[in-house]
């Protein structure tokens, strides 16, 4: 976030000539010591439909906008942008989708990995540093593109509980009480900080995260077709659960959280 | 049909005899020049002694295939060093060599049986004796091969001195003349053709001292 | 011959180990410690040939550190197990490691806790375990005497009642074994019990601690 | 698929070859393997036909002044003797010692090979390896090339910053930190002597005595064993000979003959 300040503040036919010369390759830093092309790709998931992560101390929460392109498009009976990696991590998507599908999958595989050596679920960080560590040789190694993706990890383990961590295309990341990816990420970034409490409960969580989203998207009214939110919580038996919420009960929250009126839904 | 696996054993035993002893400031080095397989004599006139530097011959035993592919990997080794150091390499050199060149075929062995004889820095006799895998010792007389059981108590009789291990430590050079050296190789190599199949036709005999190297022959028993 | 057994008690497990390093019929040390501390709260016993059972059990100490080194957080015992029992399953089909291993550590969440792993890459959690020559006499001891919850005392107890029996039945006994200990404030020897004494090794070692 | 993301399995390291100036020497040169579908047997074979010098006696021990290191010199192929001389002893470097037992070829070379990493180390890192560290790389090198056939047994011995320090090494990768050991197949008859009169306040002359002492026995009762007794001490300014006695004389000197008395000399028996 502090490099696209700094981005913007700098004379733009400079930008123009600086970035033209050192931006064709991943590899090479500017004389500035920025690496164009990722901070491009970055660029890219500003544009995304935004995604938006509450912690509380019960469970976490992630919700997402989903960008209806096109009326005739089918949307997606599965989640979009909400993807288990494994029985006890979650994440939430921003970006090029193909390029998130490839980094959900080597996920997917680093925990089953993780399973298979030490039959025990994968501590989330790690899981979190091993996608990181993908995502980082993209900047480094020559020939290649970085992966136009932020991801915002849910998920709980033994060691650490309930944990929120973000991650961009540089292969940063970073852990969080409230985050917020893709469009507007900073104004909804700003809003949760302003609003987000210590020792918030699930539910409060669901009812910020759905403010913050309907105030910050583009779009006007938040629908339940628009959305998706998905929680990690525990059971009453102590299993970590992950379960994403259905189009009806979404309907049903959002009227709730007073973000669309019962009126306005069904005109 | 059922198939067989054939048994994969690239070594045959050409069999021969060497012997090498150092002198003060000489050192004859013999061989045999017999080559058999089994009962059969392949040829009675193959040379086993390879020239390897001006100071330094090596006569080998075994498996002449093998012999032969060490006597070339050792010259061309040589080659190289003399156009890296333009000179001819030493004797005990050539030794360390020899048993490195061996020893990197530890798990495929060369099957063959070496003495190096030739003048060191100093100018004195010196001969080096191997195993087929490279253990190698400097020693003032050796025989390997086929008849080296034959000839090595005789050597021991007649030119025993005393360990180079002995503290305090004695010259281990042989006190004997150039002509009696050639004389006990020509009698012992007569002994070992009588009692060894795989010794025998003629004795080839290089002395190496200050003024070169020369080469004398013997026959020996043909049967 | 080797000797090597274990059992989980009240709040610890403990581990005991012969000391004999062994050639065919030569005996070249008897204060060898075949009991590695894996880590600050696991101990790793182990018999075998004695070049794998170094290079394994080294083998598993430096990735139990390596990823304590990496994630900041230890491995858990059973972890530690499953991961060694995965490296003697990949082993097994190219060259296997002849070892034989009873792991023991000490948990927060779970407490003590004792594996049985053999070089063939099976791996069960156990109440009590042996290897070895050792192991006909000491597992029916164990058997007949121990009892979930054990004490210290009763514990240093029967292990040394199993050491006595393998020194007055087995043909080829080893002289001397070594106790550890792991409970909640780490892993440690508890006592050696001797037999012979090597004046050579505790006149150096009480050099070297003079030095 | 590599499950593990840790390290390397260890035998690997060694067999790849570490980096920088080493690495010439830590993987010697690719050795050939000859193309054969029955490598086990054939490998037996050409370890059987190359396999001279299993019996030995070799023996070190650490006592008050540093460490005795003492050895045999006979090499034997099956009942034949191919040497008389053999250096079994090898000076490693002037502070380190390793003795060799097992095939002559095997030893000779990885000593060797031995002597010029400690000597790498020592100018890499301006101070004498240590005795640990030696016997630590033989030991690695060697455990990687377990069930290659390789034949070695010996002991490393010297003086480092921490005083004496004994390493027991073989080629099943075996390495022993001791205080006594002895190796070869007269060492059973070695052991007997040495473990009796070993204490470890002797002097320097006892202990070397001692030592020669274990060794001619060994040679006495071990008909693979013989030659030369040598006898080596390794101290604070580094290692000295102590003696190199032919075991036939010492024999003599052990035991001399002592001229037995005539008890009754043979007379003429008178004719009847």
């Amino acid at each position: 976030m502090a490099s696209q300040k700094l981005h913007r503040s700098f004379n733009f036919t400079a930008f123009i000539t600086m970035s033209r010369r050192y931006d064709s390759r991943t590899t090479i830093f500017s004389p500035e010591g920025r690496l164009y092309q990722v901070e491009y790709a970055m660029e890219a998931i500003g544009n995304a439909g935004s995604a938006i992560g509450v912690l509380s101390k019960d469970g976490v929460v992630l919700i997402g906008e989903k960008k209806v392109t096109s009326k005739l498009l089918q949307t997606s009976k599965t989640t979009e942008k909400m993807y288990k990696i494994d029985d006890h991590v979650a994440c939430a998507v921003a970006g090029i989708m193909s390029d998130a599908n490839i980094l959900i999958n080597t996920a997917r595989v680093a925990a089953q990995r993780y399973t298979f050596s030490y039959q025990e679920p994968m501590p989330v960080e790690q899981l979190v540093q091993s996608l990181c560590d993908t995502k980082q040789g993209y900047t480094q190694f020559g020939g290649l593109r970085p992966f136009g993706v932020s991801f915002l990890f849910a998920g709980w383990d033994k060691n650490y509980g309930f944990q929120l961590y973000a991650s961009d295309p540089s292969g940063n990341y970073s852990g969080w009480k409230a985050a917020a990816i893709g469009a507007n990420n900073q104004a909804a970034q700003s809003m949760l900080k302003q609003d987000y409490k210590d020792e918030i409960t699930r539910e409060e969580a669901v009812e910020l995260a759905l403010k913050v989203l309907s105030k910050t998207m583009d779009s006007t009214s938040l629908t339940s077709e628009k959305l998706e939110l998905a929680e990690v919580f525990l059971s009453p038996t102590g299993e970590v659960k992950y379960q994403v919420r259905s189009s009806e009960s979404l309907s049903e929250l959002l009227i709730k959280a007073g973000v669309t009126q019962p009126a306005a839904e069904s005109s | 049909m059922a198939h067989k696996q054939q048994r994969f054993d690239p070594y045959d035993m050409n069999g021969g005899t060497c012997v090498a002893i150092a002198g003060a400031d000489y050192c004859v080095i013999a061989a045999d020049t017999r080559m058999s397989t089994g009962y059969s004599i392949l040829t009675r006139d193959y040379s086993k002694l390879c020239k390897l530097a001006d100071k330094c011959i090596m006569a080998s035993g075994g498996f002449q295939a093998d012999v032969k592919a060490l006597q070339k990997a050792l010259s061309a080794k040589h080659l190289i060093y003399q156009h890296q150091h333009g000179k001819q390499v030493s004797c005990p050199a050539m030794g360390q060599l020899l048993s490195n060149t061996l020893y990197y075929k530890r798990f495929f062995p060369y099957y063959a049986f070496n003495v190096l004889g030739g003048l060191d820095n100093e100018g004195k006799g010196c001969v080096y004796t191997y195993d087929a895998v490279g253990s190698y010792e400097r020693v003032g007389y050796s025989a390997q091969g086929s008849g080296s059981t034959l000839i090595m108590p005789v050597l021991d009789n007649q030119l025993k001195s005393p360990s180079p291990l002995l503290l305090p430590a004695v010259d281990a050079v042989t006190p004997l003349l150039e002509a009696e050296a050639i004389d006990l190789v020509k009698d012992v190599f007569a002994s070992a053709t009588e009692r060894d199949i795989y010794t025998g036709d003629r004795l080839e005999i290089m002395v190496v001292n200050a003024a070169g190297t020369r080469t004398e022959y013997v026959e020996l028993r043909k049967d | 011959m080797e000797c090597v057994f274990g059992m989980v008690c009240d709040g610890f497990v403990l581990v005991a180990a012969d000391t004999s390093a062994v050639n065919s019929i030569l005996v070249h040390k008897s204060d060898e410690d075949k009991i590695m501390v894996l880590d600050s709260h696991k101990l790793l016993g182990a018999s075998g040939e004695s070049g794998d059972r170094v290079q394994f059990t080294e083998y598993i100490q430096k990735n139990v550190s390596l990823y304590q080194f990496r994630n900041g957080i230890p491995l858990t015992t059973a972890a530690t197990a499953n991961f060694t029992r995965g490296e003697l399953a990949t082993a097994l089909r190219k060259n296997p490691y002849s070892v034989n291993l009873l792991l023991a550590g000490y948990d927060k969440e779970t407490g003590p806790s004792l594996y049985y792993i053999d070089y063939i890459a099976s791996c069960h959690k156990v109440e009590k375990g042996a290897f070895g020559y050792g192991a006909y006499f000491s597992l029916s001891m164990m058997d007949r005497h121990y009892r979930s919850g054990m004490s210290l005392e009763e514990a240093t107890d029967l292990a040394e009642k199993c050491i006595v029996e393998i020194r007055s039945r087995l043909v080829v006994a080893p002289p001397n074994f070594v106790i550890k200990i792991v409970d909640k404030d780490g892993a440690r020897v508890h006592k050696w019990v001797d037999s012979i004494k090597d004046e050579g090794a505790a006149a150096v070692a009480a050099a070297l601690a003079a030095a | 698929m590599k499950l593990d993301s840790g390290l390397e399995n260890s035998s690997s390291i060694f067999l790849g070859g570490c980096s920088g100036l080493e690495a010439d020497f830590s993987a010697p040169p690719l050795f050939d393997l000859p193309i054969t579908n029955d490598f086990d047997g054939w490998q037996k074979k050409s370890v059987q036909m190359v396999k001279p010098a299993r019996g030995t006696t070799t023996l070190a021990f650490i006592f008050k002044e540093g460490v005795m290191v003492a050895a045999d010199s006979r090499a034997s192929m099956g009942g034949y003797i191919s040497s008389q001389s053999v250096k079994k002893i090898i000076e490693i470097n002037p502070y380190m010692l390793g003795t060799m037992a097992g095939g002559a070829a095997d030893c000779q070379f990885w000593h060797r090979n031995l002597g010029v990493k400690c000597r790498l180390h020592e100018l890499a890192n301006k101070r004498r390896i240590s005795v640990t560290g030696a016997s630590k790389l033989l030991a690695n090198i060697l455990y990687s090339y377990r069930g290659m056939g390789l034949s070695v047994g010996t002991m490393i011995a010297g003086w480092d910053e921490k005083g004496p320090g004994l390493y027991y090494v073989d080629s099943e990768g075996g390495r022993l930190k001791g205080t006594r050991f002895s190796v070869g197949s007269g060492s059973p008859y070695a052991y007997g002597v040495l473990d009796n009169g070993y204490k470890y306040d002797m002097s320097i002359p006892e202990a070397a005595e001692l030592a020669r002492r274990a060794i001619y026995h060994a040679t006495f009762r071990d008909a693979a064993s013989g030659g030369v007794a040598s006898v080596y001490y390794v101290g604070p300014d580094g290692w000295k000979k102590m003696s190199g006695d032919d075991v036939g004389e010492l024999h003599y000197s052990y035991y001399p003959v002592v001229p037995s008395v005539v008890e009754q000399e043979m007379t003429e028996v008178p004719v009847a």
